[in-house]
């Protein structure tokens, strides 16, 4: 079952890409969709990247939910500065937070949440001492951002991921 | 009424956006640095995509999809290409 | 809009030809792309402007010409588009090769006296 | 069911792809294998296209057209190839320069590069199909097809030369193509089609209005095929490159001045003729002059050139002028003869491409220059008096002999075809029915003169310095796989000038029916489909 | 333009509440380019517009569609996750790239690399800068 | 028709006797003589067979039609005339085959010698029967082209060359003329036909063109019989081996020159311009070539001289345009050709058998030679116009002539006083010939001991001598038929009375002969001390070399004139050729707009819309910032460029253009990709400080701005004039109504790619291919700029902080930077995959299609190398893009070449719903297929581009060797 399932999850997800792309859940489209998403599997095989494992299915919800909430209050957070402060930016600064996530999955996924909530970047990751370089928009208090890093996200993650 | 509502709403949100492009042309065009154009041309990226999306509301077509689809799929290459050229002085090595 | 895109083309035109005759290989090839969308807005503009208008059949039987926009002007730019990346490709390859053993990036493969 | 034969006129056009294609799939290696194909591709070619002439040539007066509706769609919608006696022409010639070419390379230029083979196929693909259709867009294709693939044969083989001049090759016809683009596009805009003959059709019911934005079109499209075709001031890049080009792909590209020539030749004559309105004519002052300077140019050239390869480029100069001059006229006879000088020429100038690679090797590099330095200040070493005649060895001699006939070609001196080319555009501009000779024809007799002097005097200058005033005695390597497409192409000429009767009789033919617009309008149209299925509702 | 004109008011008005709010975010984000001072700071700013502007303009299409064709368009969703999946690569990438150009002209304003201090300065930096951009004002 | 057969032979025989000569081994020395004396023999005998035909003013004539839309027949005439001519060229001919049997040394590779002889006289025999005048041409120039191969037959001594050289392009120039005087009596005429033409003197006569005409042939003839002042070419074709000087000199290529004249002596002589013309160059050259053959040193010179003298006096003759001198001037070529055929083989023996033919060498041959010698003495007197000789008799008709009466005038007048100071001369130099060499002192040191030649040697000379004597003596029993013949052939019932007695009594001719006869004799007494010290060249005018003149001339003309003119009108750079380019094209879209009015149109345009002006300013700043900013700051000017670009693919979005917009994008994608790839190898460019303007740059600048707006005005104008017009009737009105019910699609735009227009996107896709195998092949030997050779400055630097912290390995600032991106555009890599395959299916219905779908798949390729390096994905993934190319075109033609079997015509498409179940009716087109070679070729040309220029960097071993030196790189590959 495995050479013909790879990634049973990545499968099932190009398979709903499939469907949305189509805007149909036909019994054609499921068909060919799956045969599409499999063989698009065997194409990511090729390339031998590593396999995820996901353990815990719930965390992604939570995680989704809590991201989610925190990317609008940091638009409105961001988007005031923009307009409001006379010279905004002045309090941005970069930052150092050391992470114990090792899961390259993880990471990435950490790297996405970041980048993607205004008001925060990621900019390198030294994979040798675990540490990560940010930059901050509004870097008042540098522990309120490891706090939400750590504790919000990283922690999910490793529940998810490790 | 919705059909006032619809028609102005968007063209009133057109003209955001395309605001929007010229604050990221303003970048694009003046720089100072590499990086601060690739970010424009990024932002522009987004914007354009977006703009697709409410010219399909306008039109009321979903023809118009793809091409947004197209720009968020594949748009950020281009980016990534220019970024990685800053960064290692080779887009692939 | 008509205006517009009138000027629009104009403007890419100017700016391609301004390059095209510019001495460095990298204008030449920066030109040519920016003559290829002035092009390439002039044959799609030849078939006049419809907007909300895609040449695409939502129901099969209204085959009623003045619906759509003029489809085969896009048909043209399309089979333009690639033959003009295929074309840049080449250029970017023969400027390399002309820079490797020439040194020179000029067009004449020296610097000017 | 319609036999096979109706497919001929695709034939030059899919065979050669398929060809090219299938090499594609072979490795690099087996090019002894990939030289077969290319062998039996450009034979089969040369034999289709002589069929197809001849079945052109034995259809009735008056509708000598054949059409192939490409996807089965009738003209002016779908895209239609149209044979006539012209286009055959042109076909034939294609597939003799191919086959030439092709086989002169077997002896070691298809080893200088790879994927030489494919290329050389899909080159005879867009010159066959640029010949060959009836669709303006559709010609821009198959110029980009011959066009790229002239970039890689230009390119083909190695050197700074090579690639310096590719490069402006490709920088100017690039900047010609969007010219060809803005042409077409804006002609469609105008008269909202792209078939030749529906294009052609639409001009005289043109409103008034619109005629300034169609002669523009014409305008554009016509700067960018006389820069193809090598008009004075738009030739300059043509000497550099076919001299910086293998001496294979110069021979093929001794066609390629030729197709704009050709396209020239098909829409002028089918867009301006006399029932065009106020357009009628338009351009051809245009045409005379800027084919008379370019005679100019040309000679001025052919007089300059301190090598070979570049005085046979110039002498394509020359052979554009005067082709373009001689459509300029608009006078039937003189078309007529042009036409066969264009043969003629175009198989000369291919001849002596081939040659001047073998003659070089022959010569040191500075002979060139001492060869005017000996003559201007004179003073020549004259210690070799001895008066024993030189053996010559065969291969310098047949080197030799070729040498002369080339240069009594390009000259147009007898007994080659050129002579009969030349006397035939000469004497169809005196023949005037009792009007006075015009000043234009006196001026473009004289130049066509001078231009034949000028010629065999450079061409007498490099062949004594090449062949008598050699200083080493070595015979160079030259293979008779090399020699023999020069002498074949030659005796082509020689042949052309016993047959000139048949041949002549060919091309007065082809020019009527080409100034008989009505004929190739009527004959696209409504005309005689070769590969028409059995009903309309086949479909 | 072909709105249909027995859209609901209320679908209306959502729609046009998402798809103006959504580009004003997205103005918003934008003009953070031509207001904040540095490009690290500038970088916060486009992700505005691809988080929020985005999101809530394609709600706006997807409320639209779903009305006008009375059945749930939400093909919307694939743009959402491959802006989500994208910009951060951009981002991230372009940040880096700009912090090792700023730590190789020896820029006072960003944090040095481990090592960055004992490895000799190179002379020649700025003329490095010279080929793509002009220098930092 | 069979009577005319013979003629055909004379013609065509020579020329295959060359061949086969040609063909011969090198040594095949008696087999080329045999060989070639047999040919000219048979020749001879049958001309001169042909003599009954001819007697009683007959006219023998053949045509074989040739060329009927241009008039031209290939025809054969033989007339009196003609004949006596073609006994001429045939006899002599014959002769020196003989002779050069002899005179051509046994390691002289012969056959190629006798292989130009033969052609040359199969040319000559051309010329002679040529029915006619563009045949006649013909052939004319053919003798040139011989004459060259012949002179220059020791090529390998540079007199030889140049002589060659220059005889050919005097007599080439004159024949070009020639053609054209030829190409106007036709015009005049109507016709070619020499019977025709000869039959319409009057016309001629008294046409417009009869001057320019006249000037023409004249330029032909006289070029080629060597008159003034185009004389100069003759004593240099002396470099030719004597046999060839015999032959060319006394009966043939000079000949041709006075065989015209005479020819068309009947329909243009006859007018002042005639006489005035030809009177004068035949009487400079008669005086100056007489005057210059006293004084050289030179035997063949000397006679070369002569022959230019006595090829003067029959110009001079025909000139006069009275019947009788003409009957001279025909009597004098034959006179002329035979003492001066057998004059030269004399020299030529003597040159043979002494080792130089320096008069001030030679002395006292006659008792070495005695037979020769008094051979020599017979001709030399005939020359000299010595009574008892052939040269009298017609000297004294010349004498007669010159003291007629002609047209009233001093040049008339001076005339008989002219001849006699040139017989005078021709008696002096005479004198010298026989005297210088044969008696006086016997000479010394000469290289060779001389003595009589072999008796064959001698033999032609001895028969040419005894026909001068017989002439001389008993002309009414030799030569009158045939000179009758030969007169009335060509006057006609003008042919006058004349007689060819010796004595004719005491007349003025007589009186004048004698004068001649002492004054030369006593001029050459007076001159011998001046003679005796020397010197080169004649008195006088020795500084008059016509030689020099024309090499000056030539040079300056054909080569320095023409190296600046080309300079002036031509370029070799590529940015004033673009420039021309651009300015043509606006000039010439601008002027019919001129010409013909340009007027908007009444088209209600669609309403503006704030947004789009808002998109078009960010697309013009762009644009403009990309042409500002390309010259140093590449990578800004790419950025640029691109935002140009999304904003054009915007405007296809709005403006009803999906299709357009998503393929737009795509490309504007790989674009930026393929130009950073090759970005890598372009070394950077610094803003230097020397980069302040000059004047010429900035009138370049300022010329370039103008043409930009000119150009952009330009275009601005043509698209709103026809954005403003209504649509005319097009064609897409049947693409919309058919795209579904027969091409099978919704989609229009792709229905077009695929079937209404599919050979266009055919054509598309075959670009494509080339110039992917072209990229691959050229990057194949790509040598980078030595600046760019090593890995970017980037990656060393990091590479160098890598290595230099303890903690890292070198690659871990790479690691850093791209792993966690990196995974994230390795999930990307199926679903853009999938993306790919989506828009490859729909095309047809929807916008996509294939070439958005190879485009598509070839980023998720491309993006993979991005991520993760060359190597890392080829370890993975194996991509042959060539075949997918070859694939691709295949697949594509096949399902052209499909419909054959059906019936139908290349790309015809099918298509039918297939009701597969679970699924319903699903559209299978042929058009599928066709779509899914486009999207093979796309895929496979598009990653070989960007891998081929990716593997650059992997290469680097393989780069770093230094270039070769470029010229001879090819060879060194291939041999
Ligand atoms: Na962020
Ligand atoms: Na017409």
């Amino acid at each position: 079952m495995s050479w013909l399932l790879p990634y049973p999850l990545l499968t099932a997800a190009l398979l709903a890409l499939w469907l949305l792309l189509n805007q149909s859940v036909s019994p054609g489209q499921i068909i060919l969709g799956s045969v599409l998403a499999i063989l698009a599997a065997w194409m990511m095989a090729a390339l031998r990247p590593q396999k995820p494992r996901i353990r815990r299915p719930v965390a992604v919800f939570r995680l989704a939910g809590i991201v989610l909430v925190d990317i609008v209050r940091s638009n409105l957070a961001v988007g005031t500065i923009i307009l409001s402060a006379r010279k905004p930016g002045l309090n941005a600064g970069f930052m150092t937070i050391p992470l114990d996530m090792k899961s390259p999955q993880g990471l990435a996924v950490l790297s996405i949440i970041i980048t993607s909530t205004p008001g925060t970047i990621w900019l390198n990751y030294d994979a040798a001492k675990g540490t990560l370089l940010l930059h901050v928009l509004d870097l008042v208090d540098e522990t309120v951002w490891i706090r939400t890093i750590k504790g919000r996200y990283e922690r999910l993650l490793m529940e998810i991921f490790e | 009424m919705s059909e006032f509502l619809l028609t102005w709403s968007l063209v009133l949100a057109q003209i955001l956006l395309g605001l929007a492009m010229c604050c990221a042309t303003f970048r694009l065009v003046t720089g100072p640095r590499a990086q601060d154009r690739i970010l424009g041309l990024d932002t522009l990226y987004v914007n354009a995509m977006l703009m697709v999306v409410t010219f399909g509301i306008r039109s009321g077509s979903s023809l118009y999809f793809e091409a947004a689809l197209v720009i968020s799929l594949l748009g950020f290459v281009a980016t990534v290409a220019l970024a990685k050229f800053l960064m290692r002085g080779e887009v692939i090595e | 809009m008509e205006l517009i895109l009138a000027l629009a083309i104009g403007v890419l035109t100017g700016s391609g030809v301004w390059l095209l005759l510019r001495p460095r290989t990298f204008q030449v090839i920066i030109g040519l792309s920016l003559l290829s969308y002035a092009v390439n807005l002039f044959i799609f503009g030849m078939g006049r402007l419809r907007v909300g208008a895609a040449p695409v059949l939502e129901n099969p039987d209204a085959v009623d010409p003045s619906l759509y926009a003029d489809p085969l002007p896009q048909a043209l730019v399309l089979t333009a588009i690639v033959i003009s990346f295929a074309m840049t490709a080449l250029f970017l390859v023969v400027m390399l090769a002309s820079r490797g053993l020439s040194g020179t990036d000029h067009v004449d493969g020296r610097e000017e006296s | 069911m319609p036999s096979l034969l109706d497919h001929l006129i695709i034939i030059p056009i899919v065979l050669p792809l398929m060809a090219g294609a299938a090499m594609l799939l072979m490795a690099e290696r087996s090019r002894r294998l990939k030289a077969g194909i290319g062998i039996a591709s450009v034979v089969c070619l040369l034999v289709v296209s002589i069929l197809l002439l001849l079945q052109v040539d034995t259809m009735p007066a008056g509708s000598s057209v054949r059409t192939y509706r490409l996807g089965d769609w009738p003209a002016p919608f779908g895209i239609v190839l149209v044979l006539d006696r012209l286009s055959a022409l042109m076909l034939v010639l294609a597939s003799v320069l191919g086959l030439a070419s092709l086989l002169y390379s077997l002896a070691r230029w298809h080893r200088a590069g790879p994927r030489f083979h494919t290329i050389f196929q899909l080159q005879l693909m867009g010159l066959n199909g640029a010949f060959l259709t009836g669709d303006l867009f559709n010609l821009f294709v198959f110029f980009e097809i011959l066009l790229a693939a002239s970039y890689a044969l230009v390119l083909h083989g190695d050197g700074s030369a090579r690639v310096k001049a590719g490069l402006a090759y490709i920088a100017i016809n690039l900047t010609a193509s969007l010219l060809f683009l803005i042409g077409v596009s804006l002609a469609y805009g105008v008269t909202g089609t792209l078939n030749m003959a529906d294009l052609a059709s639409r001009i005289p019911t043109l409103s008034p209005d619109d005629a300034g934005l169609l002669a523009a079109a014409a305008a554009i499209l016509g700067t960018a095929f006389l820069m193809k075709a090598g008009m004075w001031p738009l030739n300059f890049w043509l000497p550099t490159t076919y001299a910086a080009a293998s001496a294979p792909a110069a021979a093929l590209f001794a066609i390629m001045s030729k197709v704009g020539i050709y396209v020239v030749l098909r829409l002028w004559l089918l867009m301006f003729d006399t029932d065009a309105g106020p357009l009628a004519g338009f351009g051809a002052n245009g045409l005379l002059i800027g084919g008379m300077l370019t005679i100019a140019f040309g000679t001025v050239g052919v007089l300059a050139s301190q090598s070979l390869p570049r005085l046979a480029g110039c002498s394509v100069l020359v052979s554009s002028g005067t082709l373009i001059a001689a459509i300029g006229t608009g006078n039937g006879a003189v078309i007529g003869s042009a036409l066969f000088y264009l043969v003629s020429s175009t198989l000369g100038i291919a001849a002596f491409f081939l040659l001047v690679e073998l003659v070089q090797r022959l010569r040191d590099p500075g002979a060139d220059v001492l060869s005017v330095t000996m003559e201007a200040y004179g003073e020549t070493d004259d210690d070799l008096e001895a008066e024993v005649g030189v053996a010559i060895p065969a291969t310098v001699a047949i080197l030799g002999g070729s040498f002369v006939a080339c240069a009594l070609l390009l000259a147009g001196l007898p007994p080659l075809s050129g002579f009969l080319a030349k006397f035939g555009m000469m004497a169809a501009m005196l023949k005037t029915d009792g009007n006075g000779v015009s000043a234009s024809s006196w001026t473009l007799i004289a130049l066509l003169t001078i231009s034949g002097l000028a010629t065999l005097i450079a061409m007498t200058r490099s062949g004594i310095t090449s062949f008598w005033a050699r200083m080493d005695d070595s015979v160079p390597r030259v293979r008779v796989i090399e020699m023999a497409p020069v002498l074949g192409l030659l005796l082509l000429c020689l042949g052309l000038t016993v047959a000139g009767g048949p041949a002549m009789r060919y091309m007065e033919a082809t020019t009527q029916s080409l100034r008989a617009s009505q004929e190739y309008v009527g004959g696209v149209l409504s005309g005689h489909p070769s590969g028409t299925g059995p009903g309309e509702n086949a479909r | 333009m072909t709105l249909a004109h027995d859209f609901p008011v209320w679908a209306a008005i959502l729609v046009a509440f998402f798809v103006l709010g959504g580009s004003a975010i997205t103005l918003v984000g934008s003009l953070g380019l031509l207001r904040l001072g540095t490009f690290y700071a500038r970088t916060h700013a486009p992700t505005l517009g691809a988080t929020m502007g985005m999101g809530t303009i394609l709600c706006g299409s997807a409320l639209y569609f779903s009305v006008l064709e009375t059945r749930p368009v939400v093909h919307e969703v694939l743009i959402a996750v491959f802006i989500t999946l994208t910009t951060p690569v951009t981002l991230m990438l372009l940040a880096r790239a700009a912090l090792y150009r700023d730590r190789a002209e020896g820029s006072p304003d960003v944090p040095a690399a481990e090592r960055m201090e004992e490895a000799p300065q190179r002379p020649e930096s700025a003329e490095n800068r010279s080929e793509h951009e002009e220098p930092a004002r | 028709m069979s009577s005319g057969m013979p003629l055909l032979a004379i013609v065509i025989l020579p020329f295959i006797g060359s061949l086969i000569a040609a063909m011969l081994r090198q040594n095949a020395r008696n087999g080329a003589v045999f060989l070639a004396g047999g040919i000219a023999l048979s020749c001879t005998i049958l001309t001169a067979l042909q003599y009954p035909a001819v007697r009683n003013r007959g006219v023998l004539r053949i045509g074989v039609e040739w060329i009927p839309t241009l008039g031209l027949d290939f025809s054969m005439r033989l007339d009196g005339f003609t004949w006596l001519f073609a006994v001429l060229v045939t006899g002599i001919g014959c002769l020196v085959v003989l002779y050069a049997r002899y005179y051509m040394s046994p390691a002289d590779p012969v056959p190629r010698f006798f292989a130009f002889l033969l052609a040359f006289m199969g040319a000559m025999m051309g010329i002679v029967l040529s029915g006619n005048l563009i045949q006649l041409v013909f052939f004319w120039e053919l003798t040139s082209l011989f004459s060259f191969l012949l002179i220059g037959y020791w090529h390998h001594n540079a007199s030889a060359r140049d002589g060659a050289r220059m005889a050919l392009t005097v007599t080439a120039t004159g024949g070009l003329c020639l053609l054209v005087g030829v190409l106007l009596i036709g015009h005049i005429v109507g016709s070619y036909d020499l019977d025709q033409v000869l039959s319409s003197g009057d016309q001629i006569r008294n046409s417009p063109l009869y001057l320019p005409t006249l000037i023409l042939v004249l330029l032909g003839a006289l070029t080629k019989s060597a008159q003034f002042p185009f004389h100069f070419w003759l004593p240099h074709a002396m470099a030719a081996p004597t046999p060839v000087s015999a032959y060319l000199h006394s009966a043939t290529m000079v000949k041709a020159g006075i065989f015209l004249l005479i020819l068309l002596w009947p329909v243009l002589s006859g007018t002042e311009a005639w006489f005035y013309i030809v009177v004068s160059a035949g009487l400079c050259t008669l005086l100056l070539g007489a005057y210059a053959a006293i004084f050289q040193q030179d035997l063949k010179g000397l006679l070369a001289y002569s022959t230019i003298s006595h090829l003067g006096l029959i110009t001079l003759l025909l000139g006069l345009s009275s019947p009788l001198a003409a009957v001279a001037a025909i009597f004098h070529t034959m006179n002329h050709a035979t003492f001066k055929a057998s004059l030269f083989m004399a020299a030529g023996i003597i040159d043979h058998e002494t080792g130089t033919r320096d008069i001030r060498r030679l002395s006292g041959l006659f008792r070495f030679m005695p037979i020769t010698a008094t051979l020599a003495m017979v001709a030399a007197a005939a020359m000299a116009g010595v009574p008892l000789l052939n040269g009298f008799l017609s000297k004294e008709m010349f004498f007669a002539e010159a003291a007629a009466f002609h047209i009233d005038s001093l040049l008339d007048h001076s005339l008989p006083y002219f001849a006699m100071l040139a017989s005078a001369f021709s008696v002096a130099y005479s004198l010298r010939f026989i005297h210088g060499v044969f008696f006086g002192p016997p000479a010394t040191n000469l290289p060779r001991t001389p003595h009589e030649p072999p008796h064959w040697m001698r033999f032609p000379i001895e028969l040419l001598v005894a026909v001068c004597l017989l002439v001389g003596i008993v002309p009414a029993m030799t030569i009158k038929p045939f000179l009758s013949t030969a007169v009335y052939a060509v006057l006609g019932p003008n042919t006058p009375y004349y007689s060819l007695a010796i004595w004719h009594g005491f007349n003025e001719p007589l009186l004048m002969s004698v004068i001649a006869l002492v004054s030369g004799i006593v001029l050459y007494l007076l001159l011998q001390g001046y003679l005796a010290k020397g010197v080169e060249g004649p008195p006088l005018v020795r500084r008059l070399k016509g030689q020099r003149i024309f090499e000056r001339i030539l040079v300056e003309v054909s080569w320095r004139w023409a190296r600046s003119l080309e300079r002036l009108f031509g370029t070799y750079r590529l940015q004033p050729q673009l420039r021309l380019l651009v300015a043509f094209a606006v000039v010439a879209a601008l002027w019919p707009l001129y010409r013909f009015g340009l007027a908007m149109g009444s088209h209600q345009g669609t309403a503006l819309d704030p947004a789009f002006l808002l998109l078009w300013i960010v697309g013009g700043l762009c644009a403009i910032g990309a042409a500002y900013q390309a010259k140093f700051h590449r990578l800004a000017a790419m950025v640029l460029l691109g935002g140009a670009g999304l904003i054009t693919c915007i405007t296809f979005v709005w403006f009803s253009a999906p299709d357009l917009a998503i393929t737009q994008l795509l490309v504007e994608i790989v674009t930026t990709v393929l130009i950073l790839l090759g970005l890598r190898w372009l070394p950077k460019r610094f803003e230097g400080e020397g980069d302040a303007l000059s004047l010429g740059s900035r009138v370049r600048r300022g010329r370039d701005l103008m043409l930009a707006v000119a150009a952009g005005s330009g275009m601005t104008l043509i698209a709103y004039a026809v954005l403003t017009r209504p649509l005319p009737d097009t064609i897409s009105r049947f693409f919309v109504e058919k795209a579904y019910s027969e091409g099978g699609g919704r989609n229009i735009v792709n229905v077009i790619l695929v079937d209404f227009r599919g050979f266009d996107t055919f054509g598309e896709i075959v670009v494509l291919a080339i110039v992917a195998v072209t990229v691959f092949s050229l990057l194949r030997r790509f040598r980078p700029a030595p600046e760019s050779v090593e890995a970017p400055e980037q990656q060393r630097e990091q590479n160098a902080h890598d290595s230099a912290s303890p903690d890292r390995a070198v690659g871990d600032t790479l690691s850093d930077y791209i792993t966690i991106p990196g995974i994230i555009m390795q999930w990307l890599f199926p679903a853009i995959g999938l993306v790919a395959i989506y828009l490859f299916l729909r095309g047809h219905d929807l916008p996509g299609g294939g070439f958005a779908g190879g485009v598509t798949m070839s980023i998720a390729l491309i993006l993979q190398y991005m991520a993760g390096g060359t190597r890392w994905v080829e370890a993975r993934l194996r991509v042959l893009p060539i075949r997918w190319m070859g694939l691709g075109m295949l697949c594509a033609a096949a399902t052209g070449m499909g419909s054959w079997l059906f019936g139908y015509p290349f790309l015809t498409s099918f298509f039918q719903y297939l009701t597969v179940p679970g699924i319903g009716k699903v559209p299978a087109a042929s058009a599928l297929l066709f779509d899914l070679g486009i999207f093979a070729v796309v895929v496979g040309a598009t990653v070989l581009i960007l891998i081929a220029l990716a593997h650059q960097s992997v290469r680097a071993p393989r780069i770093a060797r230094p270039p070769l030196p470029a010229a001879t790189d090819m060879m060194k590959e291939d041999v």
